[in-house]
């Protein structure tokens, strides 16, 4: 009796699954009611920009709409359609939904995080990019033309952008040195509470910004990137056949994918829960979710933001888009981090020790000189590389009439 | 490029983009179009039918029907059609009455038009949700003049059903003070955008000659750069004393389309605003009344005989061919409708693009169905 | 009208010259100016929308921003005089007489045909008597064209306003007489300037056919026996359907499988609800009165006339629900707490403040 | 059916006729707490009833309007139109049914999955409307699958259409978990899809040609599931006395249909 009583709860992994447990329900549970948080900003927030109320009338200010919806998508009946591959066409939301909510596992709630791991930033593209699987899954089994070609949208998209996606990341982590997530939020830590040293405020922060940022978009099949699910095309494209519980599923996967987006973003490029009395031991904890939470739920406004504007690409001008402007773009971006570290961090061991001997005010010079240089060749390779797509990038071709 | 194997898409009958129930099967080659075939008549309801069993006055409700956006163009048509047969004078007011209503319907045809077709193209109901606010604000005018919003059986032989108050003028300028902001919205959130010349510029190509000979009409032929509008081409009704203009495209694609259509709604401005400038006042009266009688009873009957008349409708152009025998019905009643023609050159149109572009150029054509099928 | 130069320079009204304007081509934009301020522009146009949405409510119609949402059920457009929906058949206030007399031109006229009339007969004589035995009217294919009260001679006709007439029953929407039959008062209330114009005319000829039909016939089924014999005159009609219309309605029998102290929390919603609208709280006594079988059926007279902030003492009725089907549905909740009726009162009045914020 | 033509203006309701039951949704809807999974579980379905995104011909422009700045049936929480039928609750027939296409539109709602609901929107779908005369045109999608709820019009109101939205909640709240057709025993009801055949629309169970083009259809439309139906049609034919029976009305008074339809209907219905 004692002996199990120690091999339970005197050693250490009892703990240690234990804690692991309470996180991922956590984490479980707080991601389904930011999900719910999501849908209700991007409904109410949409209707706004089109002059009208959006749901109001479930619970105050129809907070309580998504908790209707659940009940009702849970209650309604499953169906598999007769042709379809039952057991893939089961199994495709529950691989979309797993693979989001494994990438849970390194998102930072402010300064809480649930595991960090060395590879934090490759783990969470990595495992983002399996949810590519599941859609292809999604597309294959319903044996419907219409979420075939939504699988297959899905997949080459998802492929493309992630090249972009990841090549941006790149130049974060050359400047920060580590791949973990913890550490690049520490990197844009200041001690001043100054924003300014958030990467975003950079040259070369900005740059991979707006390319992560463009290049997530399509990662999380938001518009003006919707393809796979396109409507006004392909019905609703891979989740053609999914009605019910399975649909609810997709859905949820859908807007988790998109809060992983924002978080990440929000991590990597504005500070995580950085702010003014982040640090402050308790009340600083609670401080940075709020921040962080601020700064992640600002993104996806700015998600809905852009949904109210923009038309949809077409598939091809997609892929242009990607591998035309974007790709090049994270290069340069590349060149210009080499040459940010170059001016500014080079000392005496890279043959700089003259600059390092300046002390205080040549790190300074040393910054705005970096500064400049990457400011202009980011600018003027953002402008050269529009150019280019605008005049010739994205491919005009001509019908074949016949004559009548 | 590669060739893969080919797949046929069956688009509708229900599908989100069709605009109503129409199907169109479509070969693709990946994503790209070999060949469209349109296959309709799911919302054949025996217009024409209809109007040789109705007598004239009944089948005024009915070519409100037809094409359900712009139902005061449809009845002007028509009108214009029997009073030819008939021969039956239409004072001068009650032309002022048509028009303004008419290019009310225009309006409210391409804002909400250009609406569906963006909403086509993927924007999240923003523009549609712009276009549909004109709409109201014209549906409330048509539906203190006529009585209801969409079908507004409003014109009669010989004039109109009820005269237009100064209170309704006073709305319908009301709307027209705004309707430029609406204009000015619209151009600043979709006329530059990247994405909208990306997927429209070169996109659904047709040609000056292919047009004509498809003999298609409306903003599709205009955007061809062919500028034939009926309203100069025949100047009908008193459409020869306003100034407006005729847009024209240059190249013929889907973004001349958008162009065009937002042009013809600054041009129909323009002329609402002169219309109003020159309604004639009370003096003026809003029917014929020798006819007024007739034209409420069933007696209309027009002298043996045939008539066709056009008119030119959003979507290009209208026309009416009855022919009487003497009788309070039509002996024989057939429409000539834009959206059915210009459909036909869809197939031309929409091959060796993509998938997606097919419901974009099928957007921008403009058909509503009720016309198409009849 | 036709514009000659030199009455152009002459005349008030500026007219242009004889079909003037030529042909514009439109501008495409060039390609190459693009680097993502387009996207920007558009972005800014709908940040102002959003931005307005909450500041500014649609009052003029030339305004382009702002919240457009009439919020159906609690607020109402004002529906202009025009408007039609479905027809209805008038008789008079006092008499209970119908305007109608059977002449079958809106029968005749009915493009889809879903008017149905029987002639009444003198049962002494047998002959035709100018009043309707039965007069139905398909309102499932009728499509408001309006044409039978255009060419209705005795303005027996008319195209209401309600429109909230959605029910589960399919054969519910043959409307008879009794259905279809309303007061002057309520066209006159919807109505007042288009009934105006033909006031006289119509009761006119109503006074002429009256003296033609003999007992009740021609009498809307529910007057029967409550109208008063004199004729009526022009402008009969009065003012709202007040009081004396609703001491028609039938008293039914309240309250026979209800325990009294659910009655009372019933008064007691129906006062709240009445109060929510603003209107005047109505005694027990006359809500109980006003209650009806058939709701769907009936049509509220100011229903759509007023907005919900127009005069409160207007108000629309919620019009929300109408009658639940009745079937047999088993007894639960006999007798509920008082804490219950608490919790009620405290949910209302939170809900009241929330509404009073938005 | 009513009783009178007046004013019933300020009580919409018949407190009196309540059941208990009524009463307490009534108490409900005023914002007493929900207190029972059946509660939940109708106010999960009322609050976010999805319809299909379905479009037929001048209603479909009304309903589009409904959704539209200024009747926004988002407040309801039924913006999503849904393009595909699995992910759809209810089912707007917007406008003229043909002949040729109902078949489509009984396969939807076959698709759809249960629960569901019908909203026939407009004169058109109800009976055929100002159509109905015509050779092509369905006297009204009943004939085929059963409709919760009837808008008249032509078109509705979008107001209307919000009205039926409301009608269709009301519905939901009366319904029982238990008595949930996808949660009884047995196959859920599959609706025979007709056949459109060059003489008009073949339905399984119904002899001959169920619907002839340019004949009437020789059916009674189906009961409402809202006013008890389980998918079986109007087969009383007292209902078509006293009161005007539907789609054969113009016929019988104008003398152009034969009564023995009447018989045969109700043979083919048994």
């Amino acid at each position: 009796m004692r002996a199990m009583w120690e091999f339970f709860f005197g050693v250490g992994w009892f703990a240690t699954l234990l804690s692991y447990i309470t996180i991922t329900t956590a984490i479980l549970i707080s991601g389904s009611l930011i999900m719910m948080l999501l849908t209700w900003i991007e409904r109410r927030g949409l209707a706004y920009m089109q002059d009208r109320k959006g749901p109001n009338r479930v619970g105050p200010f129809g907070l309580l709409q998504p908790v209707a919806e659940a009940i009702k998508t849970i209650t309604k009946e499953d169906i598999t359609p007769t042709e379809a591959d039952r057991w893939v066409h089961f199994l495709a939301p529950v691989v979309i939904l797993a693979s989001t909510v494994a990438a849970f596992a390194v998102i930072p709630w402010g300064n809480l995080i649930p595991v960090d791991i060395n590879v934090g930033v490759l783990y969470i593209v990595a495992i983002s990019a399996v949810h590519t699987v599941g859609i292809l899954m999604a597309g294959w089994a319903s044996n419907n033309k219409f979420a075939l070609l939504g699988g297959m949208r899905g997949v080459a998209q998802a492929i493309s952008y992630e090249i972009p996606q990841v090549i941006s990341l790149v130049a974060i982590v050359m400047l920060v040195g580590s791949m973990s997530v913890v550490d690049v939020i520490q990197h844009q830590m200041d001690p001043y509470g100054n924003i300014l040293s958030w990467h975003i405020f950079t040259p070369v922060g900005l740059l991979a910004f707006v390319v992560f940022w463009i290049a997530s978009l399509a990662e999380g099949e938001r518009p003006p990137f919707d393809n796979p699910e396109a409507e006004s095309e392909l019905v609703a494209g891979y989740m053609t056949e999914y009605g019910g519980m399975k649909f609810a599923v997709l859905f949820l996967a859908n807007y988790l994918t998109n809060f992983a987006i924002c978080a990440v973003t929000a991590g990597v490029f504005l500070g995580g829960g950085n702010g003014p009395g982040s640090d402050i031991p308790i009340l600083g904890t609670l401080l940075s979710v709020i921040y962080f939470l601020a700064k992640s739920l600002g993104l996806f406004f700015v998600m809905v933001w852009i949904r109210g504007v923009v038309p949809r690409l077409r598939t091809d001008e997609l892929m242009h888009f990607a591998w035309k402007f974007l790709l090049p773009l994270a290069l340069v971006n590349i060149f210009s981090t080499s040459l940010w570290i170059a001016i500014t961090r080079w000392g005496a061991e890279q043959g700089m020790g003259v600059a390092e001997a300046l002390g205080e005010p040549g790190s300074i010079a040393r910054l705005a000189v970096a500064w400049l240089v990457t400011g202009v060749i980011n600018v003027v390779a953002f402008f050269v590389v529009a150019r280019i797509n605008a005049t010739r990038g994205i491919t005009t071709y001509q019908a074949t009439p016949t004559a009548v | 490029m590669l060739k893969t194997e080919e797949l046929q898409i069956n688009i509708g009958p229900q599908h989100p983009s069709t605009h109503g129930v129409f199907r169109l099967m479509a070969t693709v080659d990946g994503e790209t179009v070999v060949h469209l075939e349109p296959v309709f008549g799911y919302l054949h309801r025996n217009h024409e039918q209809l109007g040789e069993i109705w007598t004239y006055l009944q089948t005024i409700t009915i070519t409100d029907r037809l094409d359900y956006f712009n139902s005061m163009i449809n009845e002007h048509g028509y009108c214009m059609t029997v009073e030819k047969l008939a021969g039956i004078e239409v004072p001068e007011r009650a032309e002022y009455i048509r028009v303004i209503m008419s290019e009310l319907s225009r309006i409210l045809n391409h804002a909400a038009a250009l609406g569906f077709w963006l909403q086509d193209m993927g924007s999240w109901g923003t523009t549609l949700m712009f276009g549909f606010r004109q709409r109201e604000m014209i549906m409330d005018i048509f539906e203190s003049v006529g009585g209801s919003r969409m079908m507004c059986n409003y014109m009669r032989f010989g004039g109109a059903a009820r005269d237009i108050t100064p209170n309704i003028v006073e709305q319908i300028q009301l709307f027209l003070e705004g309707f430029p902001q609406f204009i000015d919205d619209f151009e600043r959130l979709m006329m530059d955008n990247e994405i909208l010349l990306a997927r429209s510029r070169n996109v659904g190509v047709l040609p000056k000659e292919l047009a004509a000979s498809y003999s298609v009409s409306g903003p599709v032929i205009r955007a061809s750069g062919i500028p034939y509008d009926i309203r100069k081409a025949e100047p009908y009704s008193i459409y020869d004393r306003f100034t407006f203009d005729i847009p024209v495209g240059t190249v013929g694609d889907v973004y001349d389309r958008f162009l065009v259509r937002m042009e013809e709604m600054r041009q129909s401005h323009r002329i609402l605003q002169q219309a109003l400038e020159q309604l004639p006042q009370a003096s003026g009266s809003y029917i014929n009344q020798a006819y007024k009688a007739a034209s409420k009873q069933q007696g209309l009957r027009p002298p043996a005989g045939e008539a066709y008349c056009r008119v030119e409708s959003p979507k290009g152009e209208l026309g009416y061919y009855i022919v009487s025998n003497g009788g309070n019905t039509a002996y024989r009643y057939g429409i000539r409708a834009p959206s059915l023609i210009n459909l036909t050159a869809l197939n031309d149109m929409c091959r060796g693009y993509k998938v997606a572009d097919i419901v974009v150029i099928l957007g921008s054509i403009d058909i509503v169905m009720g016309e198409v099928d009849r | 009208m036709t514009a000659t130069p030199e009455q152009q320079t002459t005349t008030q009204t500026a007219l242009r010259p004889v079909g003037g304007g030529g042909v514009v081509v439109v501008e495409r934009k060039q390609p190459r100016q693009s680097y993502g301020q387009g996207i920007a522009k558009g972005m800014g146009v709908v940040i102002r929308h959003f931005a307005k949405s909450f500041t500014t409510r649609i009052d003029d119609k030339s305004d382009q921003v702002g919240m457009f949402t009439v919020e159906y059920p609690e607020e109402r457009m004002e529906l202009p005089e025009a408007y039609r929906n479905m027809p209805i058949l008038l008789y008079d206030d006092k008499t209970g007489q119908e305007l109608c007399t059977s002449c079958f031109q809106c029968e005749r006229i009915c493009p889809p045909k879903v008017i149905h009339i029987t002639q009444a007969k003198d049962p002494n004589t047998g002959k035709p008597v100018p009043a309707a035995e039965e007069f139905v009217i398909e309102y499932d294919s009728c499509m408001s064209c309006g044409l039978c009260h255009e060419v209705c001679p005795f303005d027996a006709i008319k195209m209401d306003h309600f429109f909230e007439l959605s029910t589960h029953d399919h054969l519910s929407m043959d409307r008879n007489k009794a259905v279809l039959d309303r007061p002057i008062s309520y066209y006159q209330a919807i109505a007042p300037n288009l009934w105006a114009a033909v006031e006289a005319n119509a009761m006119k000829k109503l006074q002429n056919n009256i003296k033609r039909r003999p007992g009740n016939i021609g009498v809307a089924p529910h007057m029967i026996g409550k109208a008063q014999k004199a004729l009526p005159t022009a402008g009969a009609g009065g003012a709202r359907p007040a009081a004396g219309a609703r001491t028609a309605a039938p008293v039914a029998a309240m309250g026979k499988n209800m325990p009294p102290e659910k009655v009372e929390r019933l008064k007691s919603i129906r006062a709240a609800n009445a109060a929510k609208r603003g209107g005047a709280v109505p005694s027990a006594e006359e809500t109980l009165l006003a209650a009806s079988a058939y709701t769907s059926a009936t049509a509220s007279p100011e229903s759509g006339l007023h907005t919900a902030e127009s005069d409160a003492g207007l108000a629309p009725s919620p019009a929300t629900t109408p009658a639940p089907a009745t079937g047999p549905v088993a007894a639960v909740g006999q007798n509920m707490a008082e804490d219950k009726k608490a919790r009620l009162e405290a949910i209302r009045a939170a809900k009241r403040a929330q509404r009073g914020d938005e | 059916m009513a009783l009178v033509g007046e004013d019933m203006s300020k009580a919409p309701k018949n407190y009196d006729n309540m059941s208990d039951e009524e009463v307490q949704l009534e108490l409900e809807h005023e914002g007493v707490l929900l207190s029972t999974v059946n509660k939940l579980y109708n106010w999960g379905r009322r609050s976010s009833v999805w319809p299909l995104g379905f479009g037929l011909a001048c209603c479909a422009i009304e309903m589009i309007a409904a959704s539209a700045s200024r009747y926004d049936i988002a407040r309801f929480g039924s913006e999503l139109f849904r393009a595909s039928p699995r992910q759809a609750d209810c089912m707007i027939v917007s406008g003229t049914v043909t002949k040729k296409m109902v078949p489509q539109i009984v396969r939807l709602y076959n698709q759809m999955p249960e629960p569901k609901w019908v909203i026939s929107m407009g004169a058109c779908a109800t009976s055929g409307g100002p159509f109905r005369d015509g050779y092509n045109v369905v006297r009204g999608i009943d004939l085929y699958i059963p409709v919760d709820v009837y808008v008249p019009g032509c078109p509705p109101r979008p107001e209307a259409l919000l009205h039926s939205l409301i009608t269709v909640q009301e519905q939901i709240d009366r319904e029982k978990i238990k008595k949930v057709r996808w949660y009884q025993k047995g196959p859920v009801v599959e609706f025979p899809v007709p056949q459109f055949g060059a003489k008009g629309l073949i339905v399984e169970g119904i002899t001959g040609v169920a619907d002839l083009v340019g004949g009437v259809p020789r059916m009674m439309p189906f009961v409402s599931p809202a006013l008890g139906g389980q998918g079986e049609r109007h087969t009383d034919p007292t209902v078509l006395e006293g009161n005007v029976p539907k789609g054969l009305v113009a016929e019988i008074r104008e003398g152009r249909a034969d009564t023995n339809l009447l018989e045969e209907t109700n043979a083919a219905a048994q």
